[in-house]
C-alpha cells in the first residue's frame, strides 16, 4: 500500500507500535479487529477512515442496542431510521419528510458557525430525499444566562440559526429553549428539518449499476472539520498552522445553490443513488452508499474539488466541509447532469466509479493510497452492551417530599418570578430573528403550542413541535422520556392535527458511565412507551453523548421532535383566550406534582423529588378527546399544561390579545402546589357560550375529567383556587414580566 | 395582464410573489431567471426578497450586474410596473432605479414581525387601492433595512411625493424620516421593505398586502384602456 | 500584485455596528475608547505588473461593486 | 491616539463573502482578480497619550470583543 510522503504522516509499523488509532478513537481490540477485516495493517488514511466510520456517530456503537427498542414501523410509514431521514405517508401521493440532528459540540467552540452548519447539514439530509425543505425547528439548551460566556453561546448561536435559515429561505417555525446551570459550558443545539415529497420522488443513498460514475456537487473540500485529536500527537502539533483543521464554516448561498440543483436533478430522473456529505463527509457518503447497493466504490482524488495546496488522502476523506453531496448516474446522463448544476452556476465533478468488488478504493497520484473492505467499514463495527448502573442522586430523590416545602402565600409574586424565568419567559426576542414566514405556508408562527404550515393545493397542513424536559428526564429518565413523547403530541393536538410520528435527538453524557447509560436506557424504555402507546413511530434521530463538562453531565435531554398532519385548515387551533365571554375549561386532573417544575426552580432554587407522573392510557385518552372536539368545531383555543403549570398556561393565553380572566379553581390542594403543579395530561380549552353545554357533555361523555374555570375576560388575570383569591394582576404587568425577561438579560439589565 | 418574476441566485421570496399573483389577481405569472435577456413580454416586473449571492458583500450588490437588469432598467424607462420588495428594493437602490441606500438595522439584529405601514401616496401604480393615510398591516423580515438618504435627497423625495410608505408605529430598523417604501420620479417603479406578497389572505395574519396587487391590475387596466381586458 | 481596499461608512451615516462596539467596548472597562468606526477591508490578488492600470481598474471596481457610495467611502493601497 | 484594526479570516477558512466577490468581479470582466478575502476594518479613538498602555489594551480588546480568534486574525496599528 502506497505511503504518502509529502505529509509527515505516521507509517504502518508507527500507527501500530504507538498506538496512533487510539487519538482516533479506535480501541486496542478495534484495531485487532481492523487488522483482521483488512488482512493486514492499515495505513494512515485507512485507520482514519475506519475510525469516523467505526465513531459512534456513525455507527451508534454504544446507543444501539437501545434504539432497537423504538418502534420504527407504522401504517404511514414509508421510510423508517437509515436513510437520511425518515419518511411518513400523509395521503394523496404526498408524504412528509423529518429529522432532527445536533450540533453540539462545534456549537460550543464556534457558537455562530457551529449552528449555522448545524442548520445546513439537517436540511441537506432532507432535500437529499428528494424533499423540499418547507420548515424548520430547534431545540436549545444553555446555562444561566448571568453568565457572561452563556449569553455570547446563546447569541450567536441564535443568530447562526437564523443567519443559516433566513439565507437559504426556509421558515424557521418553531423550537424550544431551557436554561439551566446544568448546560454550562455544554450547550444543546439540535436543529430539525421537515420537508415535503411526492411518494414517487423518494430517493436512497446507493450506489448502483458497476461502472457507472460517482458525481461530487458543491463547493471545493478544505481541511475543515478534520477531527482535532488526529493533530493533538507530539509529532503533529509542530506541524504548520496551515495544516491544521479549521471550523467549518457554513455558506447557506451554497447551499441554496447546491438544493435547487438537486431536486431539480432528482426531478429529471436521472438519478440512481444521492447521499449528502455530512459527518465524515466523503469517506461516510462513499461507504454508505456503495454499501447499501451491496458494491464497492473507487474513487479518484485528484479529481476532488480542493480548496487548499497539498491535501493529503487522509485530510480529503476526513474532511468536513460543508454543503457537498454525492450522486451516482448512469454515463449518458453526466451531460445532462452538468448541465442542470451549470445552470445554478455550480460544476460537478466525477470523481469515481461504482464497482463489484466490495472494496472501497482510494487512488491519488497515481497510486492505490487505501482499499477497504465497505462491509467492515459499514457493518463490522463491534457494537457494546454497556453496563448501567441506578445512580445514587436517584435513590436520594426518592425521599424528598416537595410538598412539603414551606407555603409560598405571595402567588402574584411567584406567578411573576416564574413568568419571567428565562425557561419559561417569551422566546421573542429569539424568533424574531428568524424569517419564519418566507414560503407563505406559515398558518401558526412561533408562540403558540405547535407551529403549523399549510400545504399548498390541499386543505391540509403540517403541525410541529420540538419538546423534552431534561429536569424531568434527569429526576426519572423513564417517566421523562415519556413525558417527552407525550408533550409533543398534547402540543400537536391542541394545534388541530393528529400525531404521525417522531424524530429524536438523545443528548446524554458519557455512556462509559454505568449511571449515565442507565439514564439513556430508562430514557429510551420511556419514550419507546409512550411511542408505541400514542401510535407515533421513531422514524429517525440522531444521538449526541460525551455531552460533559467540569461539573459532570448535562441533564439527561432527549429531544422529540414530532410533526401531525391537520386534515383541515379549518381545525387549526391556537392557544390565544379569543374573546371575551369565552368559557375557560380544565381538562385532565391536577395533583400536586412540583418535583422538576419550573415553579421548584425559579422559587425555591432547586430540582429534586420526583418528576409529575404519567398514564398513557389517561394521556391518550385526553388527546383523542380534544382532537375529536376540535375537528367537531366547538374550540375557540387550546392550551397544553406544561412549564408553569395552570398559572403560566392562563396567563400565557391571555398574552396574544390582551385578554384575562376570571377564574374560579376547585381543588383541596394547597393553592400554591395546585396553581403551579405539572400534573401531566392537562389541557386548558376555551369554547364560545353556545356550544359549552356540547362540548362538556361529549368531553365527559370520554370519561375526560372536566372543570368549568370560568370565563374570559376584562384586563386581569383573577384566580380563586378553593375559596381563596390567589392571583389578581394585570394581564399588561404579567406580559411585561415574561416578554422583557430575556431582552433585559441580554442588554445587561438584569430582570 | 402578465406579470414577471425575477429569480437570481438566492432569491427565495420569488415564489411567494408567484404565488400572490395567483391568488390576488389570478393573472398570468412567470418565473423569469437573472440571465434572461428580454422582458419585453411582461408588463410587470417583481423583483423578490431573499438573498442574492447571499447577500454577501452589500444586499442586491451582486445581482444589480445580471443580465436581466439591463432589461428591468430599460422597462422602468419605458414607464413598465417594477416593484421591488426587501432584497429587491436593495437590488433596485443599488442598481439606481430607486434613490438611497439601506443599511444595517439599527438593532443589528434581523427582524421579522408584523408592522403598521401608513399608505403615504396612494396614487403610484402599487397603491391605487389603498386610501391617502390609511393604516394596513404588512411583515417585515430584514437585517439591513434602514432606509437612507441624504438631506438633500429627503427633501427633493418630498417634494415629488416619492415616499411611498412610513413605519405606523415604532420604527424597526432606524430609517431615515420613518421611511418604509419610496417610488421614482415618474412613479412606476417601487421599492418597499415591507413583504406584501405575505399578506395577501387571513390565515397569513394580514390580507392588506393583496391590494398592491389588485392596485396595480387597475393601474394597467386604467392605462390600456377597457378593451385590453381579458 | 496585491490590492488593499478599505470600505468605511460616510462621517454623516448612522453607524449602528461601529456605536454597539464603543457601548460594548465600555461595558468591558475600556472607557478611554471614544468614536469607532467599522468598515470593510478586502485584500485582492491581482495577476498584473502594471501598476497605473490596476489603480484604474480598482477605482472602476471600487465605485462599481466594492463600495456604495450613496452611503460608503473607499481608498486602496497596491503593493508588490 | 488612533488605532487601526484589521480583522481578517484565517487563512484555511472559508470565505464565502470573498469567493462571492471574486465570482463578481470576473462576471464584470475583471480576470485579473485572483483570491478576494473579505475582512473588517476598525478605527478607534483612543484617549490615551501611553503607546504602551494603549497597545496592551488593544490587545485585550481584540482577544475578547473586536475579533473572533476561532476563525478571525487580527492586527493592528496606532496613529499619532
Ligand atoms: N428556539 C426557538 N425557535 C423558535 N421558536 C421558539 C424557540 N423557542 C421557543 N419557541 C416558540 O415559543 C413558544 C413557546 O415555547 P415552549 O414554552 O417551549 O412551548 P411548549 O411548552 O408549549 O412546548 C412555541 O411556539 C415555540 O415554538
Ligand atoms: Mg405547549
Amino acid at each position: 500500500m502506497a505511503q504518502q510522503v509529502s505529509a509527515k504522516e505516521p507509517t504502518v509499523e508507527q500507527i501500530a507500535e504507538q498506538k496512533i488509532y487510539k487519538q482516533f478513537g479506535v480501541s486496542d481490540k478495534e484495531y485487532e479487529l481492523i487488522c483482521d477485516f483488512m488482512g493486514r495493517q492499515p495505513n494512515y488514511t485507512e485507520i482514519g477512515v475506519f475510525s469516523v466510520m467505526w465513531s459512534e456517530h456513525c455507527a451508534y456503537k454504544n446507543s444501539k442496542p437501545l434504539l432497537k427498542r423504538f418502534p420504527i414501523t407504522g401504517p404511514r410509514v414509508l421510510m423508517g431510521p437509515g436513510e437520511g431521514a425518515g419518511i411518513v405517508d400523509i395521503g394523496d401521493n404526498q408524504a412528509v419528510v423529518f429529522k432532527i440532528e445536533s450540533h453540539n459540540h462545534p456549537s460550543a467552540v464556534e457558537p455562530y458557525q457551529g449552528a449555522a452548519t448545524g442548520v445546513g447539514g439537517i436540511i441537506r439530509d432532507i432535500f437529499s430525499m428528494g424533499a423540499r425543505p418547507v420548515a424548520l425547528l430547534n431545540s436549545l439548551r444553555f446555562g444561566r444566562l448571568e453568565n457572561e460566556r452563556v449569553r455570547y453561546l446563546f447569541e450567536h448561536v441564535v443568530s447562526g440559526i437564523a443567519g443559516y435559515g433566513n439565507c437559504i429561505g426556509i421558515p424557521t417555525v418553531a423550537g424550544e429553549i431551557m436554561f439551566d446551570e446544568a448546560y454550562e459550558g455544554n450547550p444543546l443545539v439540535n436543529a430539525m428539518c421537515v420537508g415535503l415529497i411526492d411518494h414517487d420522488k423518494i430517493q436512497r443513498g446507493v450506489a448502483k449499476g458497476i461502472g457507472n460514475p460517482v458525481f461530487y456537487v458543491g463547493p471545493a473540500t478544505g481541511r475543515d472539520g478534520i477531527h482535532g485529536a488526529t493533530f493533538a500527537s507530539e509529532d503533529l502539533t509542530a506541524e504548520s498552522e496551515a495544516k491544521r483543521s479549521a471550523v467549518q464554516v457554513g455558506d447557506p448561498f451554497m447551499e441554496k445553490l447546491v438544493m435547487e440543483a438537486t431536486l431539480e436533478l432528482i426531478d429529471s430522473g436521472i438519478v440512481l443513488g444521492i447521499q449528502d456529505m455530512g459527518a465524515a463527509g466523503l469517506t461516510c457518503s462513499s461507504a454508505e452508499m456503495a454499501s447499501k447497493a451491496g458494491n464497492g466504490m473507487e474513487l479518484y482524488l485528484d479529481e476532488v474539488p480542493q480548496r487548499e495546496e497539498g491535501m493529503t488522502a487522509y485530510e480529503m476523506m476526513l474532511s468536513e466541509s460543508q454543503e457537498r453531496m454525492l450522486f451516482v448516474c448512469e454515463p449518458q446522463h453526466e451531460e445532462q447532469a452538468k448541465a442542470i448544476f451549470a445552470r445554478w452556476g455550480l460544476h460537478c465533478a466525477k470523481v469515481g466509479k461504482v464497482s463489484d468488488d466490495g472494496r472501497l478504493k482510494l487512488f491519488h497520484k497515481g497510486e492505490l493510497v487505501g482499499d477497504m473492505p465497505v462491509k467492515a467499514l459499514v457493518d463490522d463495527c463491534p457494537i457494546y452492551e454497556k453496563p448501567s448502573a441506578v445512580p445514587e442522586y436517584y435513590l436520594k430523590n426518592g425521599s424528598v417530599d416537595t410538598n412539603r416545602y414551606e407555603q409560598v402565600l405571595d402567588l402574584n409574586d411567584a406567578l411573576l418570578k416564574v413568568l419571567g424565568s428565562p425557561s419559561l419567559a417569551s422566546k421573542e426576542w429569539v424568533y424574531n430573528q428568524y424569517d419564519y414566514m418566507v414560503r407563505t405556508e406559515t398558518a401558526v408562527r412561533p408562540g403558540s403550542d405547535a407551529a403549523v404550515v399549510t400545504i399548498r393545493g390541499t386543505r391540509k397542513g403540517l403541525a410541529m413541535t420540538t419538546d423534552c424536559n431534561g429536569r424531568y428526564v434527569y429526576l426519572d429518565p423513564e417517566v421523562g422520556g415519556r413525558i417527552a413523547v407525550a408533550e409533543a403530541g398534547r402540543n400537536i393536538v391542541c394545534s388541530g392535527a393528529e400525531p404521525l410520528a417522531i424524530t429524536d435527538n438523545l443528548n446524554f453524557g458519557s455512556p462509559e458511565k454505568p449511571e449515565i447509560f442507565w439514564q439513556m436506557e430508562k430514557a429510551v424504555d420511556g419514550m419507546a412507551e409512550a411511542c408505541r402507546f400514542l401510535d407515533t413511530p421513531v422514524i429517525g434521530g440522531n444521538v449526541s453523548l460525551y455531552n460533559e463538562n467540569t461539573r459532570g453531565a448535562i441533564y439527561p435531554t432527549p429531544v422529540v421532535g414530532m410533526v401531525g398532519l391537520v386534515h383541515d385548515v379549518d381545525h387549526i387551533t391556537t392557544q390565544e383566550f379569543k374573546a371575551e365571554g369565552d368559557v375557560i375549561f380544565l381538562l385532565g386532573e391536577t395533583k400536586a406534582e412540583i418535583g422538576g417544575s419550573e415553579f421548584q426552580y425559579a422559587v425555591h432554587g432547586v430540582t429534586e423529588g420526583r418528576p409529575p407522573e404519567l398514564d398513557l392510557a389517561v394521556e391518550k385518552l385526553l388527546q383523542q378527546t380534544v382532537l375529536g372536539a376540535i375537528q367537531d368545531g366547538l374550540v375557540a383555543s387550546a392550551h397544553d399544561l406544561s412549564e408553569g403549570g395552570l398559572a403560566a398556561a392562563l396567563a400565557e393565553a391571555g398574552f396574544g390579545r390582551g385578554l384575562g380572566a376570571d377564574v374560579v379553581f376547585e381543588t383541596n390542594l394547597r393553592p400554591d402546589l395546585a396553581l403551579f403543579s405539572e400534573s401531566q395530561s392537562r389541557i386548558v380549552v376555551t369554547v364560545k357560550p353556545e356550544v359549552e353545554m356540547k362540548f362538556a357533555l361529549q368531553v365527559t361523555k370520554a370519561g375526560v375529567p372536566l372543570q368549568r374555570l370560568g370565563t374570559v375576560g376584562g384586563d386581569r388575570l383573577k384566580v380563586s383556587v378553593g375559596g381563596h383569591d390567589a392571583i389578581d394582576a394585570s394581564v399588561a404587568e404579567l406580559r411585561a414580566a415574561w416578554s422583557q425577561a430575556i431582552p433585559n438579560h441580554m442588554s445587561g439589565k438584569k430582570a | 395582464m402578465k406579470f414577471a418574476v425575477l429569480v437570481f441566485p438566492g432569491s427565495n421570496c420569488d415564489i411567494d410573489c408567484y404565488k400572490a399573483v395567483e391568488d390576488t389577481v389570478g393573472e398570468q405569472v412567470d418565473y423569469v431567471f437573472h440571465t434572461a435577456t428580454d422582458l419585453s413580454a411582461y408588463d410587470a416586473i417583481l423583483v423578490p426578497g431573499g438573498f442574492s449571492y447571499g447577500d454577501y458583500l452589500r444586499c442586491g450588490a451582486i445581482a444589480q450586474f445580471a443580465p436581466v437588469m439591463a432589461e428591468v432598467k430599460k422597462a422602468a424607462e419605458e414607464g413598465k410596473f417594477i416593484l421591488g420588495i426587501c432584497n429587491g428594493f436593495q437590488i433596485l437602490t443599488e442598481a439606481g432605479l430607486l434613490p438611497g441606500a439601506l443599511i444595517r438595522n439599527n438593532s443589528l439584529k434581523f427582524r421579522c414581525h408584523q408592522v403598521g405601514l401608513t399608505v403615504e401616496n396612494a396614487k403610484t401604480g402599487f397603491t391605487n387601492d389603498f386610501a391617502q393615510g390609511e393604516v394596513i398591516t404588512i411583515p417585515i423580515a430584514h437585517g439591513e433595512g434602514s432606509y437612507y438618504v441624504d438631506d438633500e435627497t429627503l427633501a427633493a423625495l418630498k417634494a415629488n411625493d416619492q415616499i411611498v410608505f412610513r413605519y405606523a408605529g415604532e420604527n424597526p430598523n432606524g430609517s431615515v424620516d420613518n421611511i418604509a417604501g419610496v417610488c421614482n420620479e415618474a412613479g412606476n417603479v417601487v421599492g418597499m421593505m415591507p413583504h406584501p406578497e405575505r399578506a395577501v389572505k387571513e390565515i397569513l395574519g394580514s390580507a392588506d398586502g393583496a391590494r398592491m396587487f389588485t392596485s396595480v391590475l387597475n393601474a394597467w387596466r386604467e392605462r390600456n384602456g377597457a378593451a385590453s381586458i381579458r | 500584485m496585491k490590492a488593499k481596499v478599505y470600505v468605511t461608512i460616510k462621517q454623516n451615516v448612522l453607524d449602528p455596528q461601529g456605536n454597539a462596539v464603543q457601548g460594548a467596548l465600555h461595558t468591558l472597562g475600556f472607557n478611554e475608547v471614544g468614536k469607532v468606526r467599522i468598515g470593510k477591508y478586502l485584500e485582492l490578488d491581482l495577476d498584473t505588473n502594471d501598476r497605473a492600470q490596476a489603480e484604474e481598474k480598482l477605482k472602476v471596481m471600487c465605485e462599481k461593486l466594492l463600495a456604495n457610495t450613496v452611503v460608503e467611502d473607499y481608498r486602496f493601497e497596491l503593493e508588490g
